[in-house]
């Protein structure tokens, strides 16, 4: 008898990277084809989709449900600004240094989070956000309440003309974009993604198997945290002007990624990628309405909640039986004709 | 000296208003695990309810809690039964997600309604009337506040503990299987637990409307702190929960009176030193 | 020959319950132990203290001559301790293969291929092979049970802890077990076996350990203690002279 | 032979995916009392949930006084009648003993049961009546359950393996206990691992495996080896 | 078929600050009449179209829905109105993307100096229209001086971009009423919505203060004013800045918001004409009140000035395809609007142009209350409605 063969890859899951690798070019080449407009519009999707596909990472398959990401976009917003102008740093060595930092940051944080489970947990980290909130109100420096913005020169210092900067900035989002769902795919997709899967199933079979939970979780918290501070800063420097209330805004950072997260499908790596457009169909399509806007947004949360838990994609998974990312592994033992 | 008095007992006193703030919150959370994002944007929906009454009925805000703590419990109870029982369960994030829409939902329905104005209830003399203890010049209506906490927290403790619905209540948050076979029917029971919060909401709201002005953004603020206290109390502790707003309380006019930019900020400082020392809270109820 | 696993003094209760009191026995490397005692005897507990999903109030785990009392679940089963557990846990969004995959590659720290090969191995033996590709949430309690073992087996033990695995089998699904189970014992590896089926136990096991309230009260070669009238007492429920 | 009290018409029960019991037919006649045994985990709690409401099935697959009440909610068919003792007892925590068996009187059914009905027949709990439920032994909680279950006057109960976990000496002082209750007239389902004490209180039993009725009949035409092979499969 | 030109208008239509754009629709309505027949550039008609989008109270979206108008409504000028959390990020969007704008209705040091402008090169595209600091602490010392009370004075300035401007040492208030003689009692910065403050009026209250100064959110206000009085705190002047401007913070108050004082920047007795229209500062106010039913507020002059400035920019524009000739225009203003004079060539900074700023006090008015203007010593030309009266 022959041996059985591991896949992983699907025939659906070959094509979607096929389109995937296409679209990505064609994205790649927006600056030369898009309006100001769309590729601003564009670059707020992809940072979007990064914080949904990182806030995906935590509670979906971490089981972090986390409250409190508006903690770290902030903090990488005003590292942004801190450190360019008071580092003098170059804005792309800034966000990138800025992510760093909340890496160290986030290691006190969690061990401070980390012993709180489930709802605790959940207001925790919110708690934990308004401190680092009421904490850079208090900077003068940066200020205070009122917030401050980037000083022209540093953001002519990205590139001199202004199409040269928007590109910039486009192209610093898509691949943000590109890089977080890399980098979530294949964490997943390795024995560390494993490990975080099985977590999210059953945590007693998981430490019984030579999972160590803990170490885990905080390898996903700290990792999380610095790409949202590297896509906070990215969002700030398309915004230019940066208050504290703006920066650690549950609702622009956390409630509206958690609502594109859970309507796309939480716990799958599709999930997000369909709640952006869903998102921003909405918002492109209403936000002139203002009160009408808030209140549709707040019904299609209640009703996708009630009416499809798993999210648009797990409608079309469980009806189709689709992945377009290839995480799962596949056993063919049909060597024989039976 | 007599500054610090001042500010500890003033603190209290602002304990009293988060305990009612989080007196709702703590029933449900500890009758059902609900995690109520839109808590806060009721306590304000309550408020304005006050208002609309104060001024068609011309009555006073007090005596419109008559009027306004059975619509808000019936609000609670339909909302309940219609929506929220569907999202109980292990997972905390659909509760989480459904009421935070609801939360977007009652902030703009009220914006609408009622504009952005800022509001307020009127009532009369007593908002300014005090009393001097000891050097003291404490207002009544904050003394009525904490009074009212006190009325609330143990009239519920009485509900909660000495009552058929009462002992309906820890059943089905005991275990609700067992609770239905004894012919609780667990919708109705939390339909109930929720109806009672809102009606707790509706003393917080009409106090906080006569205490200040509010308009329709300004619940979200309110909600943290009533969390802060439920979480600091102890999950399903009702006494716990007061104790939760005092310390939120004191911590915050202790801050103030440092830097009053530290006001908030000592009392979420204060909130995460108590998780840190007792991850359940002071005075968490015994688990089984 | 020194003890793989040794146990001595081991207290643990739940407020009033006891589950471990005093409890002290060795497991010899390359033994088959059973374990027997009426339901809430605390024989799933004693598997919990052993694997650290449970803290012990006193007493000592050794293992491998390395005292593992406050060492972490996770890396008890590095050093090589695996379990099934009597509720099965399995991974209920992932495949069989992949339940599977999680003992091989975390537990038994294997890689690629390697852990690939190991796993289809271990699922050929214990005959899940077939359901490599099926969710775990979807499967039976047969299922489950020995994708418990499976699991259990992937993480490549030195000492295989089984808690009740016989339970509901047919006839020829026991004798399917037992060979399996002799096969791992004949491995190499160390067994220790909760099971109320008492012909499959007796069929594996070469040394009995019998627990009530925690107590441990008998100890032996399967023969001797199957035949005292105290265990037929306590354990059978049955009066001897039926 | 009359109408029976019970009636199961080819019950299925899933969890989730999982089936857990597979067109499951059994009749209850009043004032009767049967055995359901069966290995672990072969379905026995399933269907003592199904009866109760806790699991959800088509209207017409359970039957009671002539009603179907399979889609019903657990609350509705306690008041119908029905009462469960749970397996492992499940008092809640928070209530008092006391509380726990004022619980049981919700559903206001008449009947002989009564808070002093219940303290007579366990005296010891009248004594603990204030403690906490969970202060009190095994024993002690299992007498707290069945009394809870009794407090509903229920025209059925199911007994979900009432030795569990229990010393020897408790099993038979609630066995004792057990004749007293349903001489009464009260029909009752009995699920004992325990074979023997099992059959002792029963009529019939009917044997479970794998989720299917594997042996069914009266108990003095039973032999231990029909029991041993419906249990586990095996022809012993 | 005319060409278009393209105004943005960024305004807090919902959220906290939604009082400051009361007035948006009816103005707009007049001035949509007023441009319907186009407007003459270089002998040439223009439609003027005015795109409204809501900050809904929050400089993220502001500075997101300022990014929409100019990129994908192509907006060729942008406007906004309303406290430097919306006239900041909009502003900073406009520098950044080139593109002519005009703000109004935010003191001009928190726009100018919150978004880091230099006085040595100013700004290259943005451009506001507002009294400043300056302008409040000479009416307010102006107002303590006529009262005749003990120059003790409490401030209460939050953590926000005006309390943070006014409380500033060294631009705000502090240094200026030191030098004219007051005693500033400041105990710091809190955060805006509080819900305590015994600190501050403990230390009022030892320190003896008789005025208290600053510049809140209404909801704050109300709950200092019932604290005060439940603490026995009674000063005989309150000048408070943001919270007194609109007559519904006031009748909040009930009673107690007679006597309250408050800068002025806008009212119907203003002595101004609209450059557009012609109507006067009382039509306009009377206009609002008979279209709505609701009582003037003093955001409705600067709206309506808004666009009488943008107006005249479009007509006089060298280019108005070119933004740099529609800042150059804008730069070169010189005109006399609803709210007074406005003309960028001698502002206190580059791009600052001041208008007039009076003072005054709520009074009872028939069974209403009434905003009186007291002291008119910086603007002379605004007539003066009334006299001080002490609080209590
Ligand atoms: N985490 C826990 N908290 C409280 N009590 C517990 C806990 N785990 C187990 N127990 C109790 O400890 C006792 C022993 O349980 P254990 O599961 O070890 O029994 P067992 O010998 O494996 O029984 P069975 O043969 O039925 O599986 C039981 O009474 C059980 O209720
Ligand atoms: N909540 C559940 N979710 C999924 N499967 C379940 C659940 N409860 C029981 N099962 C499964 O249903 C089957 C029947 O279980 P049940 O509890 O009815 O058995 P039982 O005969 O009462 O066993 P025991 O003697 O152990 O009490 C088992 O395979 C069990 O694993
Ligand atoms: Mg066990
Ligand atoms: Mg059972």
């Amino acid at each position: 008898m022959s041996t059985p063969a591991v896949t992983r890859a699907t025939r659906a899951s070959r094509i979607a990277m096929i389109i995937a690798a296409l679209a990505l070019i064609v994205l790649a080449l927006a600056p030369w084809w898009a309006g100001r407009a769309d590729l601003r519009l564009m670059g707020e999707i992809f940072l979007y989709l990064s914080l949904a596909c990182l806030w995906n990472l935590m509670a979906g398959y971490a089981g972090l449900v986390s409250v409190g990401q508006q903690a770290f976009v902030g903090f990488g917003g005003y590292m942004l600004f801190a450190l360019t102008i008071f580092g003098g740093l170059h804005p792309i060595a800034a966000i990138l240094l800025a992510g760093v930092l909340a890496a160290a940051l986030s290691v006190p944080v969690a061990a401070l989070i980390f012993r709180l489970k489930g709802a605790y947990f959940a207001i925790g980290t919110w708690v934990v956000a308004e401190v680092f909130r009421l904490t850079f109100a208090q900077i003068s420096a940066l200020g205070g309440g009122s917030g401050t913005s980037l000083p022209v020169g540093i953001v002519r210092s990205l590139a001199d003309s202004r199409s040269g900067r928007e590109a910039l900035s486009y192209w610093l989002a898509l691949g943000a974009a590109v890089t977080v769902i890399t980098c979530v795919y294949l964490f997943l997709r390795s024995r560390r993604g494993l490990a975080l899967t099985a977590i999210r199933d059953s945590e007693v079979a998981a430490s019984g198997l030579g999972i160590d939970i803990w170490r885990t979780k905080l390898e996903v918290y700290v990792v999380t945290s610095a790409f949202t501070a590297v896509i906070g800063g990215l969002l700030f420097l398309q915004k230019l002007r940066i208050s504290p209330d703006a920066a650690f805004s549950v609702n622009d950072w956390t409630a509206f990624v958690i609502f594109i997260v859970v309507i796309g499908g939480i716990g799958t790596l599709e999930g997000p990628i369909i709640g952006t457009i869903l998102f921003f169909l909405l918002r492109e399509t209403l936000a002139d309405f203002g009160t009408i806007y808030l209140m549709v947004l707040g019904a299609v949360a209640i009703v996708v909640m009630l009416k499809a838990p798993k999210g648009v994609w797990g409608l079309v998974r469980d009806r189709f039986d689709l992945e377009l990312f290839p995480l799962s592994y596949r056993v063919n033992t049909k060597q024989k004709g039976d | 000296m007599i500054e610090w008095v001042n500010a500890v007992v003033q603190g209290i006193l602002l304990g009293g208003l988060y305990a009612l703030f989080a007196a709702g919150l703590s029933l449900i959370f500890g009758v059902m695990r609900l995690v109520n994002i839109a808590h806060g944007d009721l306590i304000i929906l309550a408020a304005y309810l006050g208002l609309s009454t104060t001024v068609l009925l011309g009555i006073h805000p007090f005596v419109a809690l008559l009027i306004v703590m059975p619509a808000m419990a019936g609000i609670g109870y339909v909302l309940q039964r219609g929506l929220l029982n569907r999202t109980l369960g292990d997972d905390i994030l659909p509760p989480l997600l459904v009421t935070f829409g609801l939360s977007v939902i009652v902030q703009n329905a009220l914006l609408e309604g009622y504009t952005a104005d800022p509001q307020k209830l009127n009532a009369g003399a007593i908002e300014t009337a005090s009393v001097a203890v000891g050097g003291l010049s404490l207002g009544i209506l904050p003394l009525l506040t904490f009074g009212m906490a006190i009325v609330v927290i143990a009239g519920l403790q009485w509900i909660f503990y000495s009552t058929a619905l009462g002992r309906g209540f820890r059943a089905v948050s005991d275990n609700q299987d067992i609770a239905q076979l004894m012919g609780l029917n667990k919708a109705h029971v939390f339909g109930m637990a929720m109806a009672l919060a809102l009606a707790v909401t509706a003393i917080a709201g009409i106090l906080l409307g006569v205490r200040t002005s509010f308009d329709p953004a300004i619940g979200g603020g309110r909600l943290i702190f009533g969390f802060e206290a439920v979480i600091i109390g102890g999950l399903g502790n009702i006494w716990g929960t007061l104790a939760g707003g005092v310390i939120l309380g004191v911590a915050q006019t202790i801050g103030a009176k440092i830097d009053p930019g530290w006001q908030v900020l000592a009392g979420h400082i204060a909130f995460l030193v108590v998780l840190a020392v007792r991850p359940n809270g002071l005075f968490p109820r015994v688990e089984h | 020959m020194s003890a793989l696993l040794s146990i001595s003094g081991l207290k643990k209760s739940f407020g009033a319950v006891v589950v471990a009191d005093d409890t002290s026995f060795d497991v010899a490397q390359g033994e088959a132990v059973g374990i027997l005692g009426p339901n809430g005897a605390g024989k799933t507990s004693l598997f919990n203290l052993i694997t650290g999903a449970l803290g012990p109030d006193a007493g000592q785990i050794a293992f491998a001559g390395q005292d593992i009392s406050t060492t972490s679940a996770a890396r008890r089963c590095k050093l090589g301790i695996a379990r099934s557990f009597q509720v099965p846990q399995p991974f209920g969004g992932m495949t069989v293969f992949e339940n599977a995959l999680v003992g091989a590659t975390q537990g038994a720290g294997l890689h690629g291929h390697e852990a690939e090969a190991h796993v289809l191995a271990v699922l050929e033996d214990t005959g899940l092979l077939p359901k490599a590709n099926i969710r775990a949430g979807a499967l039976s309690l047969l299922d489950r049970k020995r994708l418990e073992m499976a699991r259990a087996l992937a993480a490549k033990p030195k000492l295989l802890l089984l808690d009740e695995i016989a339970g509901g089998l047919t006839d020829a699904e026991c004798i399917a077990l037992i060979d399996t189970i002799k096969r791992v014992h004949a491995g190499g590896t160390t067994i220790i076996w909760i099971e109320h089926v008492v012909h499959a136990l007796l069929a594996v096991v070469e040394r009995l350990i019998v627990i009530d309230f925690g107590k441990k009260i008998a100890e032996g070669p399967p023969k001797t203690i199957m035949d005292s009238p105290e265990v037929k007492e306590i354990y059978l429920g049955v009066d001897p002279d039926v | 032979m009359s109408e029976p009290l019970l009636k199961l018409n080819g019950l299925d029960a899933h969890y989730g995916d999982f089936q857990a019991l597979f067109g499951v037919d059994l009749e209850l006649a009043k004032g009767e009392v049967i055995a359901i045994i069966g290995a672990n985990g072969a379905g026995k709690t399933t269907l003592m949930r199904s009866i109760s409401g806790l699991l959800r099935n088509a209207a017409q697959q359970v039957q009671f006084n002539g009603h179907p009440i399979g889609a019903l909610r657990a609350d509705q068919v306690a008041y119908a009648g029905i009462a469960l003792v749970p397996e492992g007892r499940q008092l809640f925590p928070s209530l008092s003993v006391e509380e726990n068996l004022r619980l049981g009187s919700t559903v206001g059914r008449a009947g002989p049961w009564s808070l002093d009905a219940v303290y007579d027949l366990f005296p010891i709990l009248k004594e603990r009546r204030n403690q906490p439920s969970t202060s009190l032994s095994g024993g002690q909680q299992q007498m707290v359950a069945i009394g809870r279950a009794l407090m509903s006057n229920p025209d059925l109960i199911l007994f979900d393996e009432i030795s569990l976990g229990l010393a020897p000496v408790i099993i038979k002082s609630i066995y004792e206990a057990l004749p007293n209750i349903i001489s009464g007239g009260m029909t009752a389902m009995i699920v004992e691992q325990d074979i023997t004490k099992a059959l002792a209180v029963s009529s019939r039993v009917y044997c479970l495996q794998e989720g299917r009725v594997s042996l069914t009949g009266r108990v003095e035409d039973i032999t231990r080896d029909q029991i041993t092979a419906a249990y586990f499969g095996v022809d012993a | 078929q005319n060409p278009t030109i393209r105004v943005g208008f960024v305004t807090p239509s919902t959220g906290p600050l939604a009082g400051f754009a009361e007035a948006d629709d009816y103005i707009l309505e007049g001035l949509r009449a007023k441009f319907a027949g186009g407007v003459t550039n270089n002998g040439k008609s223009y439609n003027i179209e005015i795109i409204k989008k809501d900050s809904q109270s929050n400089p993220n979206r502001a500075a997101e829905v300022a990014a929409e108008l100019i990129l994908s409504d192509e907006v060729d000028i942008i406007t906004a109105a309303a406290t430097p959390d919306t006239t900041n990020p909009v502003a900073d969007q406009a520098e950044i993307n080139e593109v002519p704008c005009v703000t109004t209705d935010a003191p001009w040091q928190p726009y100018f100096f919150g978004r880091g402008g230099n006085p040595a090169e100013g700004f290259r595209y943005t451009y506001h229209f507002f009294w400043g600091l300056e302008d409040v602490i000479a009416n307010f010392t102006g107002l303590w001086n006529d009262a005749g009370v003990a120059k003790k004075v409490g401030g209460l300035f939050p953590n926000d971009a005006d309390g943070n401007a006014w409380g500033d040492p060294q631009l705000g208030l502090p240094g200026p009423l030191a030098e004219q003689g007051f005693e500033l009692v400041d105990p710091g910065r809190f955060q805006p919505l509080n819900d305590d403050f015994s600190n501050y009026i403990a230390a009022f209250k030892d320190a003896g203060c008789e005025i208290v100064t600053g510049v809140m959110i209404p909801p704050d206000f109300g709950t200092f004013w019932s604290q005060a009085a439940q603490q026995g705190f009674n000063p005989k002047v309150a000048t408070i800045g943001k919270a007194l401007l609109f007559p519904s913070a006031i009748d909040a108050l009930g009673d107690r918001g007679i006597g309250l004082t408050t800068e002025i920047w806008w009212s119907p007795n203003h002595p101004f004409n609209s450059s557009l229209t012609g109507t006067s500062a009382g039509e306009l106010a009377s206009g609002f009140t008979a279209a709505t039913g609701r009582p003037w507020t003093q955001p409705i002059g600067f709206k309506h000035a808004l666009f009488e400035v943008v107006a005249d920019a479009i007509t006089r524009s060298e280019d108005l395809e070119d933004p740099d000739a529609n800042a150059a225009a804008i730069q070169a203003t010189n005109m006399s609007t609803i709210v007074g004079d406005v003309n960028w060539s001698n502002g206190p900074v580059p791009n600052v142009s001041k208008t007039p700023l009076v003072s005054g006090q709520w009074q009872k008015s028939g069974d209403g209350v009434e905003l009186v203007i007291t002291n008119n010593k910086h603007a002379p030309a605004i007539p003066v409605g009334g006299e001080l009266q002490l609080l209590g």
